[in-house]
């Protein structure tokens, strides 16, 4: 059968990829930072899924699968944090975490 | 394949060490005991340590494809479990008077642990991924452990986010970065990423390239090499003090044994390119990091911004390791990660024992006179710093002796220059604070140092210091063990 | 084995002295000189010593860092004999010279001193260059201590520039000894830190001259020449009178015994064309800090940067190697090491007495303490090159063997023999000449010399003028070694002229 | 008993030591019986030596006692050398020097520091017998420095007043340049000639240079230049005058007897060499003639007493560098002694004036002294007498050899010889002038001395000298051997008698000027060209103000503006760099997490280009 080129998956994943990186850049909200961060993952995970199919492995589909308890993980620990902030500080705007310089 | 009981002899230390994470939860789910835990804790490692030490001579198997467990990774399980012993010490003595649960701290640490023994007996991505998070996620934790307590410190939680948000990107990046090698190179394992087979159009040498700086990105982050170092010094700041003694060691390590190992398998520096890139991100962290120190005036920051100093003088080693026929410049990396986890260890330690989660002496001024006031922790502390800064009689000259030489057999005349610029700036702030704790007395005692209160934590600095010592007037053994050790990158 | 105890009885005294005081605040003070007397004792065996081949009286090579083949190798020969010498004499006088002088934690300033000589000794003996490389770090830091600790009014800044001075150019050169093994392993096939192995290393083309180089200023920052010799005015300035005794007359002489010892024979041709700059740079030293010296009013800095001056002398008598040249270089380490150290001592007894280094507020002390007087007086005429005075020889030998080497820069070098008049006399002049006044500061505690005091000055006295009129017995001593070296790197160089 | 010539250092050294230790804890009669006593012990001990050695006939002799250093083939010893030249040096050194400090036991009664004085006069005269005893050139500059050093010592004696240290560096700061100059030469003969033993080396140039060889003109300036340094001649004259700051007897030992006339001993001794390099020997003849003319115009305006007799002095020492520029060695070594005698005698009566006149220099706050001072006045008779060469006085029979010698040497000789008559004109004048003013016309002293200052041994030493100034022409000097026997040249009666008559022709003047007031000296001084002239003699045309404008200011202005040592600056800069890229980077360090972010991501982006494009 006909299958998509490798390059095509990469690109998207590439894309999926700058566009989560672009999110952590610019929200200010942590909220959709954590979300940006998980677009990120999943982009790695597409590209993991291309390159499988690419090889016919199942060690890249795997490799997908624990991305996703990782992401879960992450976030587990991140909304916890996010709730300690948001009890101190009445707010998720991500500048507030600023304290520390120089 | 199938695991059979002979794959679980090599895996001891590992499971060792886990076993001790389930009794120690299992004990906190019976009893809160605060000592009991910490005890446990100490001794799972203590023999995690001592198995690992035991296996050393004559084990070398690949325990099914994920982990190597060779002599270089049991040495490293060794460093790693007793530095986690240490830390777990100092930590008694710091957490006590948390007004919080300061059970699961030890939970966190000992599967810290996990991770760091997974990560520097790992030879696959996917170890090397769950080690490393293994490894973080326990961080996150114990960066925010003392959050929400009574009088509250904002300085976790914003080192934690900051930690947290900031590596999971980096992760983000590995990933990435290990999915492209895997599109490109078909396996997961570190296997070598030049002049791999059927090649397709488009999947050139850029792209190989692309991947293998993701992944180096992704690593560089964690070592806290310039231009992603920025997130150091304020984690270490925010963190109670063992979560960043743990950082800076432990933490440190197991990623440059990972980084290691993978660039000697994957011989990417056959790019040049791929070399020019490592260099400029050592240049640039030694010089960064030596210049950012320069005025700092707190004690943390200076370690951090040091710590992102002595990765550049690691990666120097690294790049050596291309040009150079032997085993030189792997050793050179070795003993200065020994060396490095030695004395920050020490130095940190020192700041802990004077410091209680109450409240940290992070301030340089804090330890104005200590020479005087007390001796001994001063002495300590001195000889941690003149190590740091690479003088000799102390086992941070060695490393950096190993480091000059792989430098001239590589003919690296560039990274020397910035190497010897660097030590220079740098001797400036490690006297700085010398200098601090020879002036004179102030009238009031800043800080008492109960000998009593924490009698351990003192015999660890002396465990540390006579290493420091010892290795630096007769390192003979060590190098023996690590040259034949070093054999097995 | 005489060398370990040597060092070793040192290091030991050291850490003695420093829990002595528990005991008893005096007890240092006296453990450091029984010290020190009893290594000057184990020397004096060594002058008796039967020479093995090569004129080494004493050595001892125990292996130590298999890895890379290095030993712990100390030998000495006539050479090293009168550099141990010196340092232990003037160890004695500088425990003399802080006896009164050091009164807050003692212990640890006798510690800091005895560790110093400590890793002098070793430097003078090392010829495992490792070992060399090792002695010369570990001698910089209790030296730290000393300045940082019971140093003057800005001894941060002093000790701090100290110590980067040294260290930088030290990295310089153990990347330069790196180099040397390494070229011993591509040629003999297994890296060798040993003296007498890289010696045999051929590093030829221009890489020697980087190598060289890299010793060059290391040594030469020790020494020091211009223009690496910024730090030493502040270290003096500010370093107790000790540590400035220790400076003066030991630890600048290691930089010009590394010269002879090591930059030199390492690598002769590059030596050889190197010789005119090096000279130079010794020229421009002697004149250029005579000039500076003769403008300071701070007494330390001006004695600081005669010392400069005067070393310029043996940088001159190194590169010129020849004979004549050589042992002046070595007269001169010694003459100025025992004058440099008395005219700091008593700088530093002035300063002891009236608190203040400012030249502009002293005047007509002749009169107040004419023993001092006669003394500075002494000392000032050694060092301006009296004939029948130690630095006499040293500098006239120097220029008399520069003279055949090279001799427009030993024209110019000769004038500092005048300027070196003119500073001296000024100094004569500004302190103890004129009507005396003490409008400038309580002069309350200016007392004459003292009788201890006076025993110091008169054995070194005794010493400049044994080395003045009879300094065979000190050339007797290192004629053998020089002869070889030169020798030895004559061979060397003219083996390349016929390639 | 030869071999015994060590001693004759050895005693002064001795009271030196002695002197300096006690550090005038001893009475004074005590260290005024070391003091003399050990330079009367040496001239002693040397006039047996010279008895002995002159009858023995030998040309030389030679004592070695040890070797001072033996580096290659550089071994110079303390050895003796003893030969015509050095017997008449030593017994000079050794006579009139014991004859000064006996003068100084009194001169020096109340001075405070007495010991002090007699311990550095002690160093001087056994550092001058070294100089002159040295067999080789080494030792001889360390006698040659160690007169030097004393020299500095003793002018700077009265250490109060800073203007005496002042003079006193000066004099030993001017001496050291050509002492510096010495020593190159030193340098160039060893290394051309691999000795520096004087006979060896004196025979090694002979034997390898020929006439004219540029070797043996260089070392000959180098030599030169030492000279002209410690004998103050052009262009080193400048510290002599000033050096007059120090006590009288120094006046007379140090820089009128014995050490200023060490430059005339170096010359004779090595004369070979300069017969090798006949043009430095010439201008060894330029230097003495144009120094001797020039001092004696500036003496001729000079109003202190000491100052007058420091010019006469060096434009004397002219005419001993005349004598060996045009090759009358002996002549010049015999001036060389009789000029030690009277100027001895000079600069003591003296200070026997300035005693007796409370420390009064000025000659116009003098006069009448006649009575008053009858020693003085016969000593400042006789004296004077001699210095301007009166008919059978010593100085008579020297200077007439100096200048029979220069009138028989052709080329220069000729003008050497009207130079030399014209600088015994001025003698005579200025010799008088103060002898007349001092001594004659009616009292201007603002304290006139009630009787003359000094007993016996103040006034013994005059006597002695006296003696010796006017029967010092018929001493034979035995100095054939070392310089050879030169033909003796003759000039016609008529010439001889011009040759006297010039100087009594100054006196005349003199008389005219200063004793009958027939011709009045402000008339002469009416115009304004005469006191230009006046002016710029008296500031001994200008050498000082030349010097300070062209050496000493530049010097001081560079060491000023450089005090702070611009090469430091260089490391401040190296500082303050990195203080500023410390400030600027610590900027980058914001605490804003997306900006942490931010630099991640372009680090990214940077190394992927850097990856992918190189």
């Amino acid at each position: 059968m006909e299958s998509i080129p490798v390059e095509h998956g990469l690109i998207l994943a590439a894309i999926l990829f700058s566009i989560g990186l672009i999110g952590v850049l610019t929200r200010r909200n942590i909220v959709f930072v954590l979300m940006s961060l998980e677009i990120m993952l999943n982009a790695g995970g597409l590209a993991f899924i291309v390159g499988a199919s690419r090889w016919g492995h199942a060690e890249g589909q795997i490799m997908f699968l624990m991305i996703l308890t990782l992401a879960a993980a992450e976030v587990a620990v991140g909304l916890g944090l996010i709730i300690q902030m948001f009890r101190r500080y009445k707010t998720v705007d991500i500048n507030v975490l600023s304290e520390m310089k120089g | 394949m199938d695991i059979t009981l002979a794959d679980l002899i090599p895996l001891l230390p590992l499971l060792v060490t886990t076993g001790t994470a389930v009794v120690a939860m299992i004990t906190i789910g019976i009893k809160r005991d605060y000592g009991l835990t910490a005890v446990i804790t100490i001794i799972g490692l203590l023999f995690a340590a001592l198995s690992a030490a035991y296996l050393m001579p004559n084990t070398n198997s690949q325990v099914t494809p994920l982990m190597v467990v060779d002599q270089y990774s049991l040495f490293f399980t060794v460093v790693t479990c007793a530095t986690a012993m240490f830390i777990a010490i100092f930590s008694y003595s710091y957490l006590a008077n948390l007004d919080d649960h300061k059970e699961e701290y030890y939970l966190l640490l000992v599967i810290a642990t996990i991770g760091a023994i997974v990560m520097v007996s790992s030879n696959h991505f996917v170890s090397t991924i769950l080690g490393l998070e293994t490894l973080s996620m326990s961080l996150y934790g114990m960066v925010a452990y003392p959050v929400h307590v009574k009088k509250p410190l904002k300085f976790p939680l914003e080192a934690s986010v900051k930690y947290l948000v900031l590596s999971a990107a980096a992760s983000g990046i590995l990933l990435f970065g290990i999915a492209l090698i895997y599109a490109q190179t078909g396996t997961l394992e570190f296997a070598s990423v030049v002049n791999v087979p059927n090649i397709t159009e488009g999947l050139d040498d850029g792209f190989t390239i692309t991947a293998l700086v993701l992944v180096f990105v992704g690593i560089a982050f964690k070592l806290s090499l310039a231009p992603f170092h920025m997130w150091t010094p304020d984690v270490y700041e925010g963190a109670p003090l063992p979560a960043t003694t743990y950082l800076a060691t432990i933490g440190k390590a197991a990623m440059f044994v990972v980084l290691l190992r993978l660039i000697e398998a994957s011989e990417a520096l056959t790019f040049n390119s791929f070399i020019l890139v490592i260099s400029l991100v050592a240049t640039a962290s030694i010089l960064a990091g030596n210049l950012l120190a320069l005025f700092q005036r707190s004690l943390k920051r200076v370690l951090a911004y040091s710590s992102i100093a002595h990765m550049g003088y690691l990666l120097i080693a690294v790049v050596a390791s291309y040009f150079v026929q032997g085993s030189i410049s792997v050793e050179a990396v070795t003993i200065y990660l020994v060396a490095y986890m030695i004395m920050s260890a020490g130095a940190f330690g020192v700041a802990t024992v004077a410091s209680s989660s109450e409240q940290e002496f992070d301030r340089i001024e804090d330890y104005k006179g200590l020479f005087w006031r007390s001796p001994w922790l001063a002495a300590v502390f001195t000889a941690m710093l003149l190590s740091l800064a690479g003088i000799p009689l102390t086992v941070g000259f060695i490393g950096k002796f190993y480091i000059f030489f792989a430098g001239v057999e590589a003919a690296l005349w560039i990274l020397l220059a910035v190497l010897i610029v660097g030590s220079g700036i740098g001797l400036y702030y490690y006297l700085r604070i010398v200098y601090c704790m020879l002036l004179a007395v102030d009238v009031e005692q800043k800080f008492d140092i109960a000998l009593g209160r924490n009698i351990s934590s003192h015999a660890v600095l002396v465990f540390l210091l006579v290493l420091l010592i010892g290795f630096g007037v007769y390192p003979a053994p060590l190098m023996a063990m690590i040259e034949t050790i070093s054999t097995y990158i | 084995m005489i060398l370990v105890w040597l060092i070793g009885v040192l290091f030991l005294g050291g850490i003695i002295a420093w829990l002595s005081e528990r005991l008893n605040p005096n007890y240092p003070r006296l453990i450091a000189l029984i010290t020190v007397l009893l290594d000057l004792v184990l020397m004096l065996t060594l002058l008796g010593a039967e020479p093995a081949i090569g004129g080494w009286v004493a050595a001892i090579d125990a292996p130590w860092i298999p890895r890379f083949s290095i030993s712990f190798y100390l030998a000495a020969d006539g050479l090293s004999v009168l550099l141990l010498l010196l340092t232990a004499f003037l160890g004695v006088i500088a425990i003399g010279s802080a006896w009164d002088e050091i009164k807050v934690r003692a212990g640890f300033f006798y510690f800091n001193l005895l560790w110093t000589l400590a890793g002098v000794l070793g430097v003078f003996t090392a010829l495992d260059l490792f070992l060399f490389f090792f002695f010369w770090e570990v001698m910089l830091i209790p030296m730290y201590f000393i300045i940082a600790i019971w140093g003057h009014e800005n001894k941060n800044y002093a000790a701090m520039k100290f110590f980067i001075f040294t260290q930088v150019t030290g990295m310089l050169m153990l990347v330069s000894i790196l180099m040397l093994a390494y070229f011993h392993y591509l040629q003999n096939g297994f890296v060798s830190f040993n003296y007498h192995d890289l010696l045999t290393v051929e590093t030829r083309g221009p890489l020697e001259m980087w190598i060289m180089l890299g010793f060059f200023i290391a040594f030469t920052t020790k020494l020091p020449s211009v223009p690496f010799h910024s730090w030493l005015p502040d270290a003096h300035s500010q370093a107790p009178t000790a540590g400035s005794v220790i400076l003066a007359g030991i630890l600048l002489k290691t930089g010009a015994y590394g010269l002879i010892r090591f930059a030199v024979p390492l690598f002769p041709e590059a030596s050889k064309s190197f010789a005119p700059f090096a000279m130079t740079l010794a020229a421009i030293s002697i004149l250029y800090c005579a000039k500076v010296a003769f403008a300071q009013t701070d007494i330390k800095r001006l004695i600081a940067y005669t010392s400069v001056s005067h070393m310029g002398f043996v940088t001159l008598g190194v590169y010129a190697w020849n004979e004549q040249a050589l042992q002046g270089a070595i007269m001169t380490m010694l003459a100025h090491g025992i004058s440099a150290a008395a005219l700091f001592m008593l700088a530093g007894g002035l300063q002891h007495r009236i608190h203040t280094r400012n030249m502009l507020d002293m005047g007509g002390f002749w009169a107040k303490v004419p023993r001092m007087a006669v003394v500075v007086l002494f000392f000032s005429i050694a060092a301006l090159g009296m004939p029948g005075l130690g630095n006499f020889i040293g500098e006239f030998l120097a220029l008399l063997g520069a003279f055949r080497a090279n001799i427009p820069l030993t024209v110019i070098s000769a004038f500092g023999l005048i300027f070196a008049s003119v500073y001296s006399l000024w100094v004569i002049q500004k302190v103890f000449h004129g009507e005396y006044t003490n409008s400038e500061f309580d002069d309350s505690h200016l007392t004459d010399l003292t009788h201890r005091e006076m025993v110091y000055y008169a054995t070194m006295i005794i010493g400049l003028i044994w080395m003045g009129m009879y300094p065979q017995s000190f050339l007797a001593l290192s004629q053998p070694v020089l002869l070889d070296l030169i020798s030895s790197t004559e061979e060397i160089v003219n083996i390349v002229v016929q390639n | 008993m030869q071999d015994l010539i060590w001693l004759l250092p050895t005693y002064p050294v001795l009271g030196f030591f002695v002197l300096v230790l006690t550090a005038g804890r001893l009475p004074k009669n005590i260290v005024a019986i070391i003091g003399a006593g050990s330079v009367g012990l040496s001239f002693f001990t040397a006039v047996i030596i010279a008895t002995q050695f002159l009858s023995s006939g030998e040309n030389y002799f030679i004592k070695e006692v040890w070797t001072w250093m033996a580096v290659g083939n550089f071994s110079p010893g303390f050895n003796f050398y003893l030969d015509g030249l050095s017997l008449v040096m030593m017994l000079v050194i050794t006579g009139v020097g014991f004859l000064i400090h006996l003068y100084a036991t009194g001169y020096m009664a109340d001075d405070p520091s007495y010991s002090r004085f007699f311990s550095y006069m002690n160093l001087f005269v056994a550092a001058m017998l070294m100089l002159v005893l040295g067999d080789n050139l080494v030792v001889l500059y360390l006698g040659w420095e160690g007169v030097g050093l004393c020299s500095y010592l003793l002018i700077g004696f009265w250490y109060i007043n800073p203007d005496n240290g002042y003079a006193a560096r000066k004099a030993f700061v001017v001496t050291r340049v050509g002492d510096t100059a010495m020593a190159l030469g030193l340098f160039l003969l060893f290394t051309e000639l691999d000795t520096l033993n004087i006979q060896d080396m004196l025979y090694a140039a002979e034997s390898e240079w020929e006439v004219g060889n540029d070797l043996a003109v260089a070392a000959a300036l180098l030599l030169l230049g030492g000279a002209v340094g410690k004998s103050a001649q052009l262009p080193l004259q400048t510290w002599l005058p000033d050096a007059m700051a120090g006590p009288t007897p120094i006046s007379a030992l140090i820089h009128a007897a014995t050490m200023v006339t060490a430059g005339v001993y170096l010359i004779a001794r090595t004369h070979i060499l300069f017969e090798l390099a006949p043009s430095v020997q010439e201008l060894v003849g330029w230097v003495g003639l144009i120094t001797l003319l020039m001092a004696g115009f500036i003496a001729l305006t000079q109003s202190d007493i000491k100052r007058i007799l420091a010019f006469s002095t060096m434009s004397q020492i002219g005419y001993m560098f005349l004598a060996l520029g045009v090759g009358a060695w002996s002549a010049g070594i015999f001036h060389l002694m009789t000029h030690a005698f009277f100027k001895a005698l000079l600069f003591l009566a003296s200070g026997t004036v300035i005693l007796s006149l409370h420390h009064e220099q000025n000659i116009f706050k003098m006069g009448a002294l006649r009575q008053k001072l009858p020693v003085s006045f016969f000593s400042f008779l006789i004296g004077s007498l001699a210095l301007t060469a009166f008919p059978y006085t010593s100085g008579y029979f020297s200077k007439d050899e100096i200048l029979i010698a220069a009138h028989g040497l052709e080329g220069p000789g000729i003008i050497f010889f009207y130079g030399g008559v014209l600088g015994a004109f001025l003698t005579g004048i200025y010799t008088f002038r103060l002898f007349f003013i001092v001594f004659f016309g009616d009292s201007n002293a603002a304290h006139p001395p009630e009787k003359e200052y000094g007993g016996w041994n103040m006034n013994g030493p005059l006597i002695l000298l006296m003696i010796l100034s006017l029967v010092g022409g018929f001493i034979a000097v035995p100095l054939d051997p070392v310089f050879g026997h030169h033909e003796e040249h003759h000039v016609s009666g008529l010439l001889h008698g011009f040759m006297i008559a010039v100087p009594l022709v100054g006196i005349a003047i003199s008389f005219l000027f200063f004793y009958t007031k027939t011709f009045s000296v402000e008339k002469l001084m009416s115009n304004t060209f005469a006191q230009t002239l006046h002016k710029f003699w008296n500031n001994g045309w200008g050498f000082d103000w030349l010097y300070d404008r062209f050496i000493v200011f530049p010097f001081l202005w560079l060491a000023r503006i450089n005090r702070a040592d611009i090469v430091d600056g260089f490391y401040t800069l190296i500082v303050e760099i990195s203080r500023t890229a410390n400030v600027m980077i610590v900027k980058t360090q914001t605490g804003y997490l997306r900006w942490y972010a931010l630099s991640i991501a372009a680090g990214l982006l940077l190394l992927i280009t850097i990856g992918v494009l190189l």
